[in-house]
């Protein structure tokens, strides 16, 4: 945790300076949204300056060099993911469109009457709905891996629920609502065995360290540019070339034709197929930026000073009286969901704002996990590289601020 | 005493607070002043959209006045609920209607209550109006 | 065109500076997209320094700050197209997005076997190939609104194509590839005797004068962020209440529920049950400073001042010899799409691309239209308010270059 | 001649021409004197994707040597298939799949044909590749 260059790092999120109600600001509600580097703020003004021009259809100079950009950031990001081809990486509005694309099209192309679908008791509503909906479209049943008392999945489960009708698992690596860490590996490979393909919900695993397509060997990866340090309105779906190009397209629209007829359309080659319209260019550069940002200062170094943080934080937690944490796994990264014993989660965060320090209450969009564990909802702090072991401090004195308050 | 009256005794206690902090605590205890409903009266037809913790709200009518009474599982929101029932209560539907409650841009309760939050208070005052509007109508009927 | 303060409005838009092939840029590609004024990328860049953070659900502070600004964003595209209320209008990904929207949704909720859809000759493909995709999967049927010979709506034939099994027209306001405006008003009131709705893509109209939805009376309408001075990534469908409200949400995700449990999901109210997943709020609050910048310039300033450029531009070209112009409609905004005898409109472009001139060759994703004229693709000079006279006399000159060459 | 000596021909050729617009002016002559394909050949089967213009590329196979001919329906496009097939006929499928044709960088070209545009160019060098790559394997056999 010591030679992490963690004031230099700082020095490149302006945000991380901001005041509020006249304190510097804790920003811990990273799960939500991350902040973003000057590397990436920068790329999206000067971008807009120099350098804007609509791509893949105009002959003039800007437009090939925008071009030639953007498919940088689709080379940069298959490298990152450590994807095959770049015919593989889409890019989409956010993890939830992704989601939606797959749902849509690959329910379209592979899911019958009476197929299953399964997910787990610990998703995001965004790896809930589209399910539920294609399921309703296509009379399919959604199944639910539950989770045990201290939110991992409940692993022994799985060779029950896997049945013949199996069509799909889509399931989170990370736990938004506790930063629990998922066997993706092994639920792929049990999967795998019975043919059955799987989508990993990468939305909180992006941020945290290498991920590796191949290898995880997962036929399906997503998620959003904003809590990986890039701009909001860009996502990234990752799907093994077979499947891409088994899937219908799923929105149509310009750039993602090869002829238009009223007699008849015929579609453009992957990834394109997918990409309907003028997508967000600048956004895919931005965060095409943003993991080269992350590469620059090295995942590896990213993964232990989180490691180090998870540490810190969850000793400084699990030593307040009255806390009950949910997810308190020896696997996670350093999201913490908690309550403090008779006290509203949305009082403390009111207070705890006040304090300076930014936090989220609530379901988390995990409403199914929070009937699991019984309760209405949490208080969520999320961290990431740039946090800091002060900065848990000063959470740790709210929370008793919090409770002098209320007790 | 007026709704007017009550609104400026309000800002009258308010502006002895200078910090938040104390402004919570002063919220905190009108939270823990009111009765708590009964919880036979905590169901959905009492609960209140738009708010980030649950509220519920009750209305009554007698000899032409209104008193509300209403509960929150968030100690702060009972309090600003609170607030509002004791500027509100004991007054006519019309006096309801006909009030412009400045009192919660003078003590600053939007402000320290952000955006997201405010809407709770929205939420609140919408449903009291509602009631008053509701009774007024009955009773001239 | 004399009190237009157009030196002052350029300085505005820092790309207009930008050399090409060391020759000051002469940007005629704005129907492709536009550029963006500084108050649009300094609204961007000072979002992501000092305000980030994530919308709707949050306790805190910024969070709160930010919600307040994507709502006043909506707030402002209200305004701008005269909507009855904020709850009609959706952010969305662009002008593709929302037309997926509604064929998927409305397609799903209103379009049945042997139903007809009606489109014309002259769409964009971001508005035919929604539309194809649609009548496959309902055995529906997709008919075509012929143009003339100088690209104008063939308005006779509206009234025997509609049909009673008719269950929505989508049609261009201004057509990408001619710059021809359409009788939209005549098509309404046709289609709302018969009790048809119509949706309108206003993707270049928006850019181009005063939209007032209500008096259009049109039950949708659409346009992407980046074709208005605004950012990519970032569009609105405008959707009367009572449609909106009747038709099932398109995506799932966080956002756009009320409650979820694997046992049921329930809702969100108008307008989040169409925005599913974490917005592009930065790009729709960006949106919202483009549209108030031209606003301040003053829409009918803009329009006066492009018919008086369209005027100019219109007379100049036709006096070019070997020129034939597509389009040539007396209704129309300054785009011009046109051939030069025995040149190749790819030659054209990469000499005027040399010559420091942004133009575009091709079919403007409208093959269809490209098919009625029967020729491949045209040369394309799209203007807008920040063009000058003398831009339009270099690129006269540039076209004689280009004749003088290929002859 | 050599491939290699055909192409310092060429880079020779360039090194005269200082202005963008006498490049284009080569490009376009080169263009007019290779001969017009036959419209019989000018089918689907010859076209080759991802150019912005339509280009038909042919090849023959004779005594061990190939000789591309090709089309294209814009002049500069044309003039660009020009300059390769005149770089890389009269060859051996071996001495077409080992140049590493480096004058296509000393001249610019890729530069003054921007990124889109220079797909076209890759495009066609690609598919004058598998043609190698096809006659090679058949004499092979
Ligand atoms: C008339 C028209 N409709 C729809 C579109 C699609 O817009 P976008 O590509 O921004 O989604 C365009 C722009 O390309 C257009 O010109
Ligand atoms: C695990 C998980 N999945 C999906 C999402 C949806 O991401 P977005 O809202 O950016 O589309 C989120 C974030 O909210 C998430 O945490």
């Amino acid at each position: 945790m010591n030679d992490f260059p963690i004031d230099t790092i700082r020095e490149d999120f302006p945000l991380l300076k901001a005041q509020v109600n006249k304190t510097r600001l804790v920003y811990f509600d990273n799960a939500a949204t991350t902040q973003k580097p000057v590397q990436v703020i920068d790329t999206i003004d000067n971008l807009y300056r120099n350098q804007n021009s609509s791509i893949h259809r105009s002959v003039n100079y800007l437009s090939g060099k925008m071009t030639e950009a953007y498919e940088g950031a689709r080379e940069t990001v298959r490298r990152f993911v450590h994807a095959n081809n770049s015919r593989e990486i889409i890019f989409t509005a956010g993890a939830t469109a992704s989601i939606n694309l797959v749902a849509t099209s690959f329910g379209e192309a592979f899911i019958e009457e009476g197929d299953e679908v399964l997910v787990s008791a610990m998703e995001h509503h965004s790896n809930i709905v589209p399910w539920q909906l294609l399921c309703d479209r296509k009379k399919a049943r959604l199944k639910v891996l539950p989770v045990n008392d201290i939110g991992e999945l409940q692993m022994d489960q799985l060779p029950i629920l896997l049945t013949e009708r199996t069509r799909l698992i889509a399931v989170t690596q990370v736990s938004n609502a506790m930063g629990v860490i998922n066997p993706v590996n092994e639920i792929i490979r049990q999967a795998h065995e019975k043919n059955i393909p799987v989508l990993i919900d990468g939305a909180q695993s992006i941020q945290h360290g290498q991920i590796n397509v191949q290898e995880m060997d997962c036929d399906f990866y997503v998620f959003s540019g904003h809590k990986v340090y890039g701009p909001t309105g860009i996502g990234v779906l990752y799907g093994k070339e077979k499947w891409l190009e088994a899937m219908p397209p799923y929105q149509g629209g310009g750039d993602m034709i090869d002829r238009v007829s009223f007699s008849g359309t015929s579609f453009n080659v992957l990834p394109f197929k997918f990409e309907a319209g003028t997508t967000n260019y600048v956004g895919a550069i931005a965060l095409g930026a943003a993991l080269e940002y992350i590469e620059h200062i090295g995942l590896d170094h990213i993964d232990a000073y989180e490691i180090a943080l998870n540490d810190y934080a969850g000793n400084a937690l699990r030593s307040i009286p009255g806390i009950r944490i949910f997810g308190d796994s020896k696997m996670k990264h350093p999201i913490f969901s908690f309550l403090l014993e008779n006290i509203h989660p949305y009082d403390a965060g009111m207070v705890l704002d006040k304090l300076g320090i930014a936090i989220r209450t609530g379901t988390h969009c995990a409403m199914p996990l929070m009937e699991h564990f019984g309760i209405d909802g949490t208080i969520r702090a999320s961290m990431c590289f740039y946090n800091t072991k002060e900065e848990v401090d000063r959470f740790v004195e709210g929370i008793n601020t919090v409770q002098e308050m209320f007790g | 005493m007026t709704i007017h009256e009550r609104e400026l005794e309000v800002i009258e206690e308010f502006s002895d607070l200078d910090e938040w902090m104390d402004k919570y605590n002063y919220l905190i205890e009108m939270g823990r002043d009111i009765p708590a409903l009964d919880t036979t009266c905590k169901t959905d037809q009492y609960l209140i959209q738009g708010c980030q913790s649950r509220v519920w709200l009750q209305a009554e009518f007698q000899s032409g006045k209104i008193n509300y009474s209403a509960d929150s599982d968030a100690i702060i929101t009972k309090g600003i609920a609170a607030l509002l029932i004791r500027v509100l209560n004991e007054s006519t539907p019309d006096e309801i209607l006909n009030a412009d409650l400045e009192f919660i841009d003078t003590i600053g309760l939007k402000e320290h209550l952000s955006p997201t939050r405010s809407n709770g208070l929205v939420s609140m005052l919408k449903q009291m109006r509602y009631y008053a509007l509701a009774y007024k109508t009955k009773s001239s009927n």
